[in-house]
């Protein structure tokens, strides 16, 4: 057993800070020290930067642009990223439409979309949710009726993170309503300027827009755009389930958010008790630790080969419980400093200023991607052999 | 002992509750968090109309002689109601300030909140101080004031603060105009008007000093106990709305095919809701009782116990709200993530859990019944 | 609103604080302090005293021995009788199967045993509970058979506290195996002392013997002994469950507890972080008054006579997670001094030398009368009305 | 990174868990809890047999040459078979104290360990001091000691005590008999023997001083860093059979017609605890292979928080073991309440939660990787 990353992986660490070092841009070193989301245009600039030294879709094999790293590199290459205060790059891309295609996609399909993945050009979202069809997806209603050359899509899809931004969107639509509900689920790639599509804001409580609903009016979509065949759309969203991703945990982005934290308390003004707020800390840190290193256990087994058990669910599950706790001590050590919204000057400290808007947006992040009760509960069905 | 609610207190808490009914909504709080200008003419004379800018203050200074706990009801209905309309800051607050320091010149100011001539606001906490309201971190040398003043819940529109300085290290409470300051206004997190006041070495009038010293420090005791009581009973009124409505929506909301309340874990939670709910009832009675105590020992004691725990277990439940209602909880849409941002932000004013669990803890216990 | 206690009620904590500094034994007192269980003996003795003041069957109506006192005058007797450091008198005969006798019984079975409980001479235990029917009480197999002139019981009760002290056990049996699960369940008096009855110790992980099994086998016993009707065992032991005990939530004994904490903080040799305990403390008394301001409420409900909601639920949930909460503390709190068992002679505390034991007991808790989960299960259906 | 046992490793532990099978159980736990004598000589020879007594001192000094690694996985199937045979108490603590002293006279009672010859215990607290090692209120003038120790865990049988006190305020290490002491045993919770020791001016010889000072205080922040690993160690193996064990009765205990796993509740109960272990074991080996690193802040890291995050969540998965059993959980009879105690106990030594968590907070950060 050896915990400690070795000799190359150090070296590997030390060129991916240097390259951070240099290339994440003050703007948005600025925004992440405060804890703020990023602009469209800020976003996309650091992907497309990524893509260009072929750092953006890091589990991909290296035939379709990935770097060909180790789990171990990637999660390496993440707490760097994170710590240089450089944003997590959206997953739906990457992380989602991409191993699909190379996974079920047809050769034209993956020649078509895999590389404005790769180079950060081309923006996805995930539609998968539907106002009755939360974290209960198999009773989604978006209908795609086939037609001739084309599927004709007609329904509803909520909560769409970033499809205001998004150039396409992968997307779960029923194309056989007389089976069974799994069954008549097809995956579908939707060009998000055909006509038909809107797209009505949705505000989160942190006061920004991230997520929408998208209509669908007798929206034309070409029948190619179907990934695999019809009725196959539940087994693919199984499979991206399950999908490899060394960052579910969240560790790296927890390490600098426990870091900004830090340095929030000892910077404060003064009239904090740092005694009491280091304890707090040091159980974050604690808890922490205790992720970090059950990641890094999916990490080494990933690198070996060896099949993700039930941990990952786990790792969701305490992942994101410790995002909101750490978001909730940052706003409780802030004290009166977090009573502020859109404060034009600072007041004692930035960090504890802003600190209610990741709180509040932090408060979806145990319930999106299937809620930690939906995730425990199929957790249960494994433990218990039900 | 008798815990029901005194005729004329559910007497008041019912006008309040019809009042903010007929009035006020969801639609006028979404506006009025969107607005510099704070609200109309009309509600301002209204809450003058129900009697509520007598109601905190003693009968002989002009007030209609109310308790806390009558206080605290209407302010668990504007909680309830998600109304930003700054009662307790721009009322309440410093109306209680004037009549802890009782003197001529205060009272007189006094029945000039009660009349609804002035609009005043309390400045008592800057960021380098923080909950430390006896040490601010402004100074009064001679006659000269300088320093800042931070969080100061205005409303928007007070004309004159009452605020706190150290004079050679001795407290004093201050009436200043705001004309006579640099003042930048901005949102809080509930929504609500907010200022940060510069006093660039400001001259001071002999008619500005209300208090010092001893005086000063204890009308602040006493109001700080008052306050801490009244973040209580917003916070109460927005986690009783919040339980009401999950409840209502775990009934209704179905998921697999039914209603998601039939399941197991989220009936435990709800539960846990509900007994926390009870629980901080019975913290808000005791604390709205016991905080205007003449024993400074009983309203500390009352008032921080009852703050430290709202500020856990209120927040805990409008989390599990949150967490109950799905992705719909955390969206600008709906009121469930406003009463989440006004219990967060009741939670840090006049002190935070940790402050009060430390004060508590400096207590001498008092024997329960003696 | 009148949180305070009356001038009466006052005057007559006073009288009670008086009576229990004289007539609280030494012994008692002692055991107390350590958090220590009482022998048969000493408990029996303190409950014959209560007996002789007639303050054994606090909430009884006057014609069948009780006080008359009002709830808020039982709840300050519970105070002042815990504060003095006595023991809670066992609540078998006073507050279970006494109600029980004078709304069900028969005039006969009142004039038999319900002296015996006023004075303190007759000891009760409850046989609910078998190996396959503990939360699950209608599923009870204990099978009483109707003979000419007396019921043939046989079966077996388990987690019978204190059987081994009782003369008597108030039992659920099956009179009916032939109907629905709750309605072939009769109420029965069994005399302890009859042929045919065996019991045997449950040592607890406190290390001491609270609990029993207890073996029916062919014991006979007088059809008299019956309470009600046949088949009325189910209605009976729901009455009880809905019975006003003040004494639900442990408030008093709460008190008691967090009294020897910050004594045994206080007087601790030394090396603890005292202001660290002292919030820890701080918190839990802070719980305590929540708890027992919704008990006062419960309380003044009681005095006004309107009917118990589910408050009283919410008590048991809170009061006994206080309880564990408490003695997690001094166990903690202790730190290495709660590390020991049998030490025969005091190590630094007394209190923390014997934390263990309380804690260790406490874990059940949450468990017996009702698991608190089956009582969140039960409210909940109150609550959303299914 | 490499998150693998050693080969070697898994031997050791595989081998351990045999052995115990095959001669322990439940029934002998609990004959000796209520023994005075801890075990029998065949027990103590099978540990010899074994290899234990060598495993974890360098080859170097007769050992072989184990890792903690390899301890804590003999101490983790010990948790799990809730042996109280006393191995890490009397052989693995006193005999890595004279190992990291290091001098050519501990080495050589370190022989004798390692031969079965000695049986020695570490006297390292008493309740004054607490967890505060480094200032013993034992006190050495001249060549008289006068204090006691306490929590002495020698398991019953130990003859000489390998005990701390300070002189003139520098920290020594000493070799007691215990034959010269006044010694009363009695049981700790984990069901284990333990003892207080009194030195009433006790007649020290120069050959009794095996170190002072830094070298002493060395050894012993050396020490404690093992130690604490162990105690996860046991802790883990405890836990581990206590989930085993409640979910194997959520599958087949019955109520209301249905095995208990069936509902939401009590499976989100075990999801919790399962994670919960998940989390444990990656700690376990965490501070297992830091907790030997050279610096000093690593060892402290690594094992002040292990022990931190142990002394809560598994003490969480034992409550909760003993709440999904119900009465049966807090009964002598089963093995769930004496698992329950030995978790409690070992969470109480070697620094309990809030003194690990205090530790923490004091020590620099160490970034990850570096």
């Amino acid at each position: 057993m050896n915990l400690d990353f070795t000799r190359e992986e150090r070296e590997f660490q030390q060129s991916i800070r240097s390259w951070m070092r240099e290339n994440v841009q003050d703007d948005i070193k600025r925004s992440s020290a405060l804890g703020e989301m990023l602009a469209k245009e800020q976003q996309q600039k650091w992907e497309r930067l990524l893509g260009k030294q072929g750092w953006l879709a890091l589990t991909w094999p290296k035939q379709y642009g990935g770097p060909g790293w180790t789990a171990t590199q990637r999660y390496i290459f993440d707490l760097e990223r994170a710590m240089a205060g450089a944003p997590p790059t959206s997953p739906f891309g990457v992380s989602m439409v991409g191993p699909v295609l190379y996974n079920f996609g047809f050769q034209e399909q993956k020649d078509r979309w895999l590389p404005g993945i790769v180079s950060g050009e081309t923006l996805w979202c995930q539609g998968y949710s539907e106002p009755n069809a939360g974290s209960d997806l198999a009773s989604l209603k978006t209908r795609a009726e086939r037609k001739d050359d084309h599927y004709l899509v007609n329904g509803q899809k909520i909560w769409t993170t970033q499809a205001h931004w998004s150039d396409m969107m992968f997307c779960l639509v029923r194309t056989d309503p007389t089976v069974k509900q799994q069954n008549g689920i097809s995956f579908l790639l939707i060009d998000m300027k055909t006509p038909g599509i809107e797209v009505r804001p949705i505000y989160s409580i942190d006061g920004h827009h991230h997520l929408n609903e998208v209509y669908f009016t007798d929206v034309r979509v070409p029948l190619e755009n179907l990934v695999g065949q019809e009725g196959m759309g539940w087994t693919i969203a199984k499979f991206l389930l399950t999908h490899e991703r060394t960052t579910i945990a969240g560790v790296a982005d927890s390490h600098h958010e426990i870091s900004r934290l830090k340095n929030a308390v000892e910077e404060s003004p003064g009239f904090l008790d740092k005694s009491q707020a280091r304890l707090r800390i040091a159980e974050l840190e604690i808890e922490l630790m205790a992720l970090e290193y059950t990641n890094f256990r999916t990490v080494a087994a990933t690198d070996e080969g060896r099949p993700l058990g039930p941990e990952s669910s786990g790792l969701k599950i305490k992942g994101t419980e410790l995002q909101q706790k750490v978001s909730q001590a940052m706003v409780e050590l802030g004290g009166m400093m977090s009573l502020t919204w859109d404060n034009p000057e600072t007041i004692g400290s930035d960090i504890f200023n802003r600190a209610t808007r990741r709180y509040n947006f932090l408060r979806a992040c145990t319930i999106y991607g299937g809620s930690n009760e939906i995730q425990k509960n199929v957790l249960a069905k494994m433990l218990l052999g039900l | 002992m008798e815990f029901n609610l005194p005729e004329n207190t559910t007497l008041i808490a019912d006008t309040a509750s019809r009042y903010l009914k007929d009035n006020y909504s969801f639609d006028i709080y979404r506006k009025q968090i969107e607005q510099q200008d704070p609200f109309g003419a009309s509600r301002w004379s209204a809450m003058q109309e129900l009697g509520w800018f007598g109601l905190p203050f003693a009968e002989s200074g002009g007030g209609f002689g109310g308790t806390l706990l009558d206080v605290a009801m209407v302010v668990r209905e504007l909680g309830a109601a998600l109304c930003l309309d700054p009662y307790v800051d721009t009322v309440v607050a410093p109306g209680k300030l004037l009549e802890y320091v009782g003197s001529d010149a205060t009272l007189a100011m006094l029945s000039d909140v009660i009349e609804g001539r002035v609009k005043l606001a309390c400045a008592l906490y800057d960021f380098h101080a923080g909950y430390q309201v006896l040490t601010p971190s402004m100074k009064l040398n001679g006659r000269r004031l300088s320093g800042q003043k931070n969080f100061v819940p205005d409303g928007g529109f007070a004309d004159t603060l009452l605020a706190t300085a150290l004079a050679d290290g001795e407290l004093v409470v201050l009436a200043v105009p705001l004309g006579i300051c640099e003042t930048i206004r901005y949102r809080a997190l509930d929504g609500g008007r907010i200022a940060n006041v510069l006093f660039d070495d400001v001259d001071i009038t002999d008619g500005m000093i209300l208090a010092c010293g001893e005086k000063a420090e204890q009308a602040l005791s006493r109001l700080l106990a008052y306050l801490r009581v009244l973040d209580c009973a917003r916070m109460y009124g927005a986690a009783g709305a919040l339980y009401r409505r999950t409840l209502e929506y775990a009934k209704t909301r179905k998921q697999f095919g039914v209603a998601i309340g039939s399941f197991q874990i989220i009936q435990h939670y709800l539960v846990d809701m509900f007994i926390d709910l009870q629980q901080l009832e019975s913290m808000l009675f005791m604390a709205a009782v016991k905080a205007e105590s003449e024993d400074v020992s009983q309203r500390e004691r009352a008032s921080t116990a009852a703050k430290a725990y709202y500020a856990d277990k209120a927040v805990r439940i409008a989390q599990q709200a949150i967490q109950i209602h799905g992705g719909i909880g955390v969206t600008e849409e709906l009121d469930i993530g406003h009463y989440f941002r006004l219990i967060t932000h009741c939670s840090l004013t006049h002190g935070d859990r940790a402050h009060h669990i430390k004060s508590f803890s400096r207590l001498d216990e008092v024997h329960q019944g003696e």
